[in-house]
């Protein structure tokens, strides 16, 4: 399992790390989608399957054939990714890393401090899983559903394809150009 | 076997995490903030699964299945609102986008 | 007759409502009807009042009428009571009889005026107010009418407000007036906080017991009063509103600048007289001003060319004398001087007047003459009040009070020669311009085209006046000459005996010093302006005599002291702060929190990647801090 | 109960202007006009009975039901004859403002009536609250659509003006709230009952330190109001911005709402602490008069002019409250209702030559008198009221306070008087620039409608009653005086 562990997480990290450098979207995702497999094969060694297999479909299935979906749609192709090339020159690269960088050793330095230890590595299992939804996270769960209704709705209604449409308190200004 | 070390699932966590971050604060094409956005939730995932596992108990898989709930949510409100931003400005440049900015 | 004194000063008020509310749809008649006949049966009133005194029919001699409670609290009560005596009568019947007759001479001298109802609501109101200045029972009901005859003043003399100049010289007067009446006012306050009462009559009972003679707290009282005075009878230095509102209609000169209104103080001082024996410095102030006055103000009468101007000049200067004989403790002389000037000036007024409209709007002096042929009876008129007023000898009006004036000023307690000498200055003066004026106007050649002679309406009120002006006098004579003492009489209820020091002349030296003096004045006028005018044109020509005259002409220079000593130091304090400094004070906050807010707005950019980074810079902060701390 | 009515009738009446102005336009104005009238009916009514006071006691009418209990509110209203006479000019200029609104406002007629009536009811609610909370309530009410009337109706440079309005009354009125609190708490720990009632709150004894503090809470809100120099400079803005119904209320009214605040909760809740700082207050007083006097004839803006000549005014009534004297006092009630008069029909003038002329710059007119003689003999008489001529009221009033605080502290009187004379400068100033001089401007204009003419008619006849015959006014609030000196006088 720890063989497991480390490989799916030296995958994982190496996948998120040319998802955000590659110029093309569609490249970008199906790294994506490697790295999402990798983090499910993590959760797999950590004795977690109910959500190792959530994430292959979810994530990994559902979230990114939305994002596929709109690549389509937009038919991102070779000029995005020449405008991305212009984009990303290494000088922008320079602030964000050092930044996160700074912020990466604390958290190590953090996470150092404590006593951590090791993982018991057994599996917790989805029963145990769907006992404590459904038990003391229930309204929790109602909630998670309320958001993915209003979600849906609000998917619905932003997506729709209407002429430009501004609130009316924005109107007299944009009258005016 | 060798059992992992909590920290070390934690490190591999934050280390995705603030791969995200890059990702968010470099890209200008709001497609690509919008992936390292689901990075960074799913390197928060992995933290709360590790969590789990640690105390044995299933409230971090639940978390995790939350932060996914909320993710499918926010993704789909999200791609709405790039498909609306793509037809009115015709670009996905985020910093053409300063509608918010103080006048 | 008690019971009638309120129609007295209520037929003007209501003369004025008519005039003011219903004088736009009034014809002309009707008009010159309301306002003068209003004036007139109030004089009739009047006399019928004096004679019901004369006979003694009230017993007390003051006639008391309670109109009704004006305002009471506390330890203050101010009732709306009239309160007549033989010192108020005096000033009613100069008020209404002079008053009714300027109001008949300018029905017909205004008759041209756009404005005639205005002008006539005006009159009436200044009659109402004058009158209530008389007969007020309590100092604030004085007040009340000492600043509706301002107010009044005010209104006439800017009566042709289309004209800026005319403006101008309506609120000079009022606002130098103010000042004195705002001394007077303090005063109020003064006699209030001391007394606990602003009855006339009970300060006046209790002034004496309350206070030791010549105490701080009365001297100042007194010179308040003074003050007062001064402002509104223009003596120095609150006189240069005066000449400059000769701007107003001549029947307004005529009433208010001269016979009535200017005298007031010399009204409030001979009321207030208990309180200013008791202040021998105050005495003795009111006589200084009184003959610097009469002499300042003579001296720029002589030099005039406008025939107004002059007549201005020498009213203030004839108050000056006023006030000289108050000074020195001669009541009923001044009085009388108040009231023979009433008539001979105002008689000169309205005669100057009828000369003024009949060389269409002239007033020059020079660019008049030859007008004892065009208009002999005015001429006659002017003659008798131009002699009052010079004093000529035994003949005229102004001689007999003039003459007690003089007296008084050496012989009186309060008197003393530097006083005598200042008045002998001031007659001769006096008699100087007199005689310049009748000479310019009247003798040598017609140098203006005429225009039509006056009407009858104009030249009965002249006629009347002529003749008061000559015989007024023979009422009150001399002691030596002839035991006739009629109108210190009257007036002794109310004022006291004049007091004599003794070791002086005997009464006739001074006379004939001062009959010699007036008549070397008239003569040297008639010297100078008829016989010998060649004498004039060299003095001008010369450098002292021109600078003098320049000097007297501009009255001392008064105006343009105040000019640099007051109005531009106000102006430049006022124009500086015309933005009110407490105001920029409080928009410098604003604009600092303006500033502020535009330097911290930057950051309010609009770029999502900047708030990221925002984000992130406050995580690594916070947590850094902990891993510090 | 009575004093209730009103002040509901006029909420009322706002809504429905409000609810019925989008059908009619017209018949807004005609309910606005009605709620004011039946406000003024009832009033007068009240001083048709009370006018010998009632024996014994100052207070006509006490009005208390529960409010808030648990906290010690109550909606508890009181009259006095202070308060009455108050209300008297609330109502009286509240009508007034009604009609010289009648055709000036031809935009969201209805919403602006509604303003306008909330603005009275919460200014008629200050003047009878005995709760300091719903005193505070009333305070808020007529600053919140006073702030709508200059914001929405008023000239070109509304917004400033109506801002820094409400940034200075409300700064004031936050520091009364907290200086209400504190006196609340303060109370509530001594007896143990915590109440916001005035008559509980009177009972307070306070510790000096707190007392200044506190003290200096209510004082900065009334003075603001007031207004003193220096903290004045809202007035001449908002004055000058507002709509013509907008300067008559607040000259009229507003003002004398922080008289009314000064002479009720201070002298009475803090009387040692108000004694200690008298003189200070009347040389602020005196400051005022001269300050505002100065800046009055400096001002070529014939609003301005007239706002400083309030300051000026208003501060005839510091210097006389903090006299203590009841020849003072009554003098200070008298130049409420003669100010709030003669300053008020000023802006009347002002407004309806702003309506012909389309300009407030004096320098632009002149010789006004030969196009409009009815308007300058108005504006005649009631510049020689606001510059004290007797027989008017105003003289009655600065003679009193004069008089009254000549006898506590005579330089400080005589420095006042000289506001007297600068009184005479300006209006005289203002009166020459405006009417007389030759004529300005060229066209025909109309003088007084009928409407203007009998507001002018109404308001003349009052200034000259007030001056001639203000004995009724002193006997109504002779017992109110008496009172708030009794209880002020501990500290004398």
């Amino acid at each position: 399992m720890q063989l497991l562990f480390y490989i799916s997480s030296f995958i994982a990290l190496l996948a998120t790390v040319m998802v955000i450098t590659r110029y093309q979207p569609i490249h970008a995702l199906l790294y994506l989608v490697v790295s999402f497999l990798a983090v499910a094969m993590i959760f797999l060694s950590l004795g977690a399957p109910f959500v190792a297999v959530l994430e292959v479909i979810i994530y990994a299935g559902a979230i990114m054939v939305l994002f596929i979906f709109v690549v389509m749609m937009l038919n991102l192709d070779k000029e995005t990714a020449a405008q991305e090339r212009k984009w990303l020159t290494p000088k922008v690269w320079l602030g964000p890393s050092l930044l996160v960088l700074v912020l990466l050793g604390e958290m190590i330095v953090l996470l150092l401090k404590g006593n951590g230890s090791a993982l018991p590595g057994t599996t917790v299992p989805p029963r145990a899983v769907a006992l404590s939804l459904y038990g003391p996270y229930l309204i929790a769960v109602e909630l998670a559903g309320f958001l993915l209704m209003a979600g849906i709705v609000g998917a619905a209604h932003i997506g729709q394809h209407k002429k430009k449409h501004l609130h009316r308190f924005l109107e007299e200004k944009s009258t005016i150009p | 076997m060798m059992p992992v070390h909590a920290n070390t699932v934690l490190i591999v966590a934050a280390v995705l995490f603030l791969l995200g971050l890059v990702g968010v604060l470099t890209r200008k094409n709001i497609l690509f903030m919008l992936l390292s956005i689901e990075i960074m939730l799913n390197a928060a995932g992995l933290a709360f699964v590790a969590a789990g596992s640690k105390w044995q108990q299933p409230d971090g898989q639940v978390m995790f299945l939350f932060i996914l709930a909320m993710a499918a949510a926010e993704v789909s409100v999200a791609l709405a609102l790039v498909l609306q931003i793509y037809h009115q400005y015709k670009t996905l440049d985020v910093d053409a986008l300063k509608e918010l900015r103080d006048k | 007759m008690q019971q009638y004194l309120f129609l007295i000063p209520v037929l003007p008020l209501a003369g004025f409502l008519l005039l003011a509310l219903a004088g736009k749809t009034m014809s002309k008649r009707a008009i010159a009807f309301t306002g003068t006949g209003s004036v007139c049966v109030a004089a009739l009133i009047a006399i019928l009042l004096c004679t019901d005194y004369l006979s003694g029919n009230s017993g007390n001699a003051v006639y008391i009428q309670s109109l009704w409670q004006w305002f009471q609290t506390a330890e203050l009560a101010v009732g709306l009571t009239l309160r007549v005596d033989a010192l108020s009568l005096v000033f009613i019947f100069i008020i209404t009889f002079v008053g009714a007759l300027i109001h008949v001479f300018a029905s017909a001298y205004m008759r041209a005026d756009r404005d005639y109802a205005r002008f006539f609501a005006c009159m009436n109101l200044f009659v109402a107010s004058m009158l209530v200045l008389v007969m007020a029972d309590n100092l604030v009901l004085l007040y009340l009418g000492w600043e509706g005859v301002g107010m009044c003043s005010y209104l006439l003399i800017g009566f042709w407000y289309e004209t800026a100049a005319n403006c101008r010289a309506a609120n000079k007067a009022f606002i130098i007036t103010r000042i004195g009446d705002t001394a007077l006012i303090i005063g109020i306050f003064l006699l209030f906080r001391e007394l606990g009462s602003l009855q006339i009559p009970a300060i006046l009972d209790q002034a004496p017991q309350r206070f030791s003679s010549g105490s701080g707290a009365i001297t100042t009282i007194a010179l308040l009063l003074l003050a007062g005075g001064m402002g509104k009878s223009a003596q120095v230095p609150l006189q240069t509103w005066l000449p400059d509102a000769m701007a107003g209609p001549t029947p307004v000169s005529a009433l208010i600048h001269a016979a009535t209104m200017v005298t007031a103080g010399v009204y409030l001082i001979a009321r207030m007289h208990t309180i200013f024996l008791l202040s021998p410095l105050a005495m003795t102030v009111t006589a200084a001003i009184g003959s610097i006055t009469l002499i300042v103000a003579g001296c720029s009468a002589m030099v005039q060319t406008d025939i107004k101007r002059i007549l201005a000049y020498s009213t203030i200067s004839q108050i000056g004398y006023m006030f000289l004989a108050l000074g020195v403790g001669a009541w009923s002389a001044a009085i009388f001087h108040f009231f023979t000037h009433a008539f001979f000036k105002a008689l000169l007024f309205l005669a100057a007047g009828v000369v003024i409209e009949y060389l269409h709007h002239e007033q020059d002096i020079f660019r008049m003459g030859g007008l004892k042929k065009q208009l002999p009876l005015v001429y006659y008129c002017f003659l008798a009040g131009a002699g009052s007023l010079a004093a000529v000898p035994l003949i005229s009006a102004g001689f007999y009070s003039k003459d007690a004036i003089l007296w008084y000023a050496y012989s009186a307690a309060g008197g003393n020669a530097i006083f005598w000498i200042a008045g002998l200055v001031g007659a001769f003066i006096t008699a100087f311009y007199s005689a310049r004026l009748v000479v310019v106007v009247f003798w040598g050649d017609r140098k203006t085209p005429v225009g039509s002679p006056p009407g009858r309406t104009m030249t009965i009120p002249l006629v009347i006046l002529a003749f008061l002006s000559i015989t007024a006098g023979f009422i009150e004579w001399p002691h030596n000459l002839l035991n006739v003492h009629l109108f210190s009489e009257w007036l002794g209820t109310v004022l006291p005996a004049t007091s004599l020091r003794g070791g002086h002349p005997p009464e006739f030296i001074l006379q004939i010093v001062a009959v010699v003096i007036t008549l070397s004045g008239i003569c040297t006028g008639y010297y100078l302006y008829f016989r010998n005018t060649a004498v004039l044109a060299q003095w001008k020509s010369s450098r002292f005599p021109a600078a003098a005259r320049e000097f007297f002409f501009s009255g001392w220079k008064f105006d343009a002291l105040y000019n640099h000593l007051v109005v531009r130091p106000f102006l430049f304090l006022t124009g500086i702060n015309k933005r009110d400094v407490f105001d920029r004070l409080s928009d410098g906050i604003v604009t600092f929190s303006k500033q502020f807010n535009r330097s911290l707005s930057f950051s309010q950019n609009g770029s999502l990647r900047w708030y990221v980074a925002g984000v992130l810079i406050g995580i690594l902060f916070i947590i850094t801090i902990q891993l510090i701390l | 109960m009575i004093l209730v009515i009103p002040i509901i009738v006029l909420l009322l009446g706002g809504c429905s202007c409000w609810l019925s102005a989008s059908k009619r336009f017209v018949v807004c104005r005609w309910i606005a006009l009605v709620a004011m009238l039946a406000g003024l009916v009832v009033f007068s009514s009240l001083a048709m009975t009370y006018r010998g006071g009632v024996n014994g006691t100052a207070w006509l009418i006490d009005y208390r039901v529960n409010w808030i209990p648990a906290i010690g509110i109550s909606f508890h209203i009181a009259l006095d004859g202070l308060s009455l006479i108050l209300q008297l000019l609330t109502y009286f200029l509240g009508t007034l403002a009604v009609l010289c609104s009648w055709t000036e406002i031809r935009q969201r007629t209805g919403f602006y009536f509604f303003n306008l009536l909330a603005t009275i009811a919460g200014i008629s609610g200050v003047f009878i609250a005995m709760d300091l909370f719903l005193f505070y309530f009333f305070w808020e009410l007529m600053l919140v659509p006073m702030y709508f009337l200059i914001a929405i109706w008023g000239d070109s440079n509304r917004r400033y003006a109506s801002y820094k309005f409400f940034i200075f009354t409300q700064a004031g009125g936050l520091l009364m709230l907290l200086a209400i609190l504190a006196l609340y708490f303060i109370h509530g720990q001594q007896t143990g009952a915590y109440s916001f009632g005035y008559f509980d709150l009177l009972q307070t004894t306070i510790q000096p330190s707190a007392a200044r503090w506190i003290m200096s809470g209510f004082l900065v809100a009334f003075l603001v109001k007031l207004p003193m120099v220096p903290l004045h400079n809202w007035l001449p803005d908002a004055h000058s911005e507002a709509p013509t119904a907008g300067s008559l209320i607040l000259a009229g009214l507003l003002l004398k709402t922080g008289a009314y605040g000064i002479l009720r909760f201070v002298l009475t809740l803090f009387p040692e602490q108000a004694a200690a700082i008298a003189s200070w207050a009347m040389l602020m007083g005196v400051i005022g008069i001269i300050y505002g006097a100065l800046l009055a004839f400096a001002q070529t803006d014939i609003k301005r002019l007239i706002a400083y000549t309030s300051v000026s005014h208003m501060g005839f009534v510091l210097l006389g409250i903090f006299s203590f004297r009841e020849i003072a006092l009554q003098g200070v009630v008298m130049q409420m209702l003669a100010h709030g008069i003669s300053t008020g029909a000023l802006f009347l003038l002002a407004g309806m030559l702003k309506e012909r002329l389309h300009t407030r710059e004096i320098n632009k007119m002149g010789g006004l008198w030969t196009l409009m003689p009815a308007m300058g003999g108005a504006a005649m008489l009631f510049t020689m009221a606001s510059l004290g001529l007797p027989m008017l009221g105003n003289f009655i009033a600065e003679f009193l306070v004069l008089l009254g605080t000549f006898q506590v502290n005579s330089t400080l009187t005589t420095i006042a008087s000289i506001g007297l004379v600068l009184a005479a400068v300006y209006s005289l100033r203002m009166m020459q620039s405006v009417f007389l001089g030759p004529l300005a401007i060229s066209g025909t204009y109309r003088d007084l409608s009928l409407r203007e003419w009998v507001i002018i008619a109404v308001l003349s006849c009052s200034i000259v009653v007030l001056g001639l015959y203000p004995q009724p006014v002193m006997d109504l609030v002779k017992a109110a005086l008496n009172n708030i000196i009794h209880h002020s006088s501990g500290g004398i």
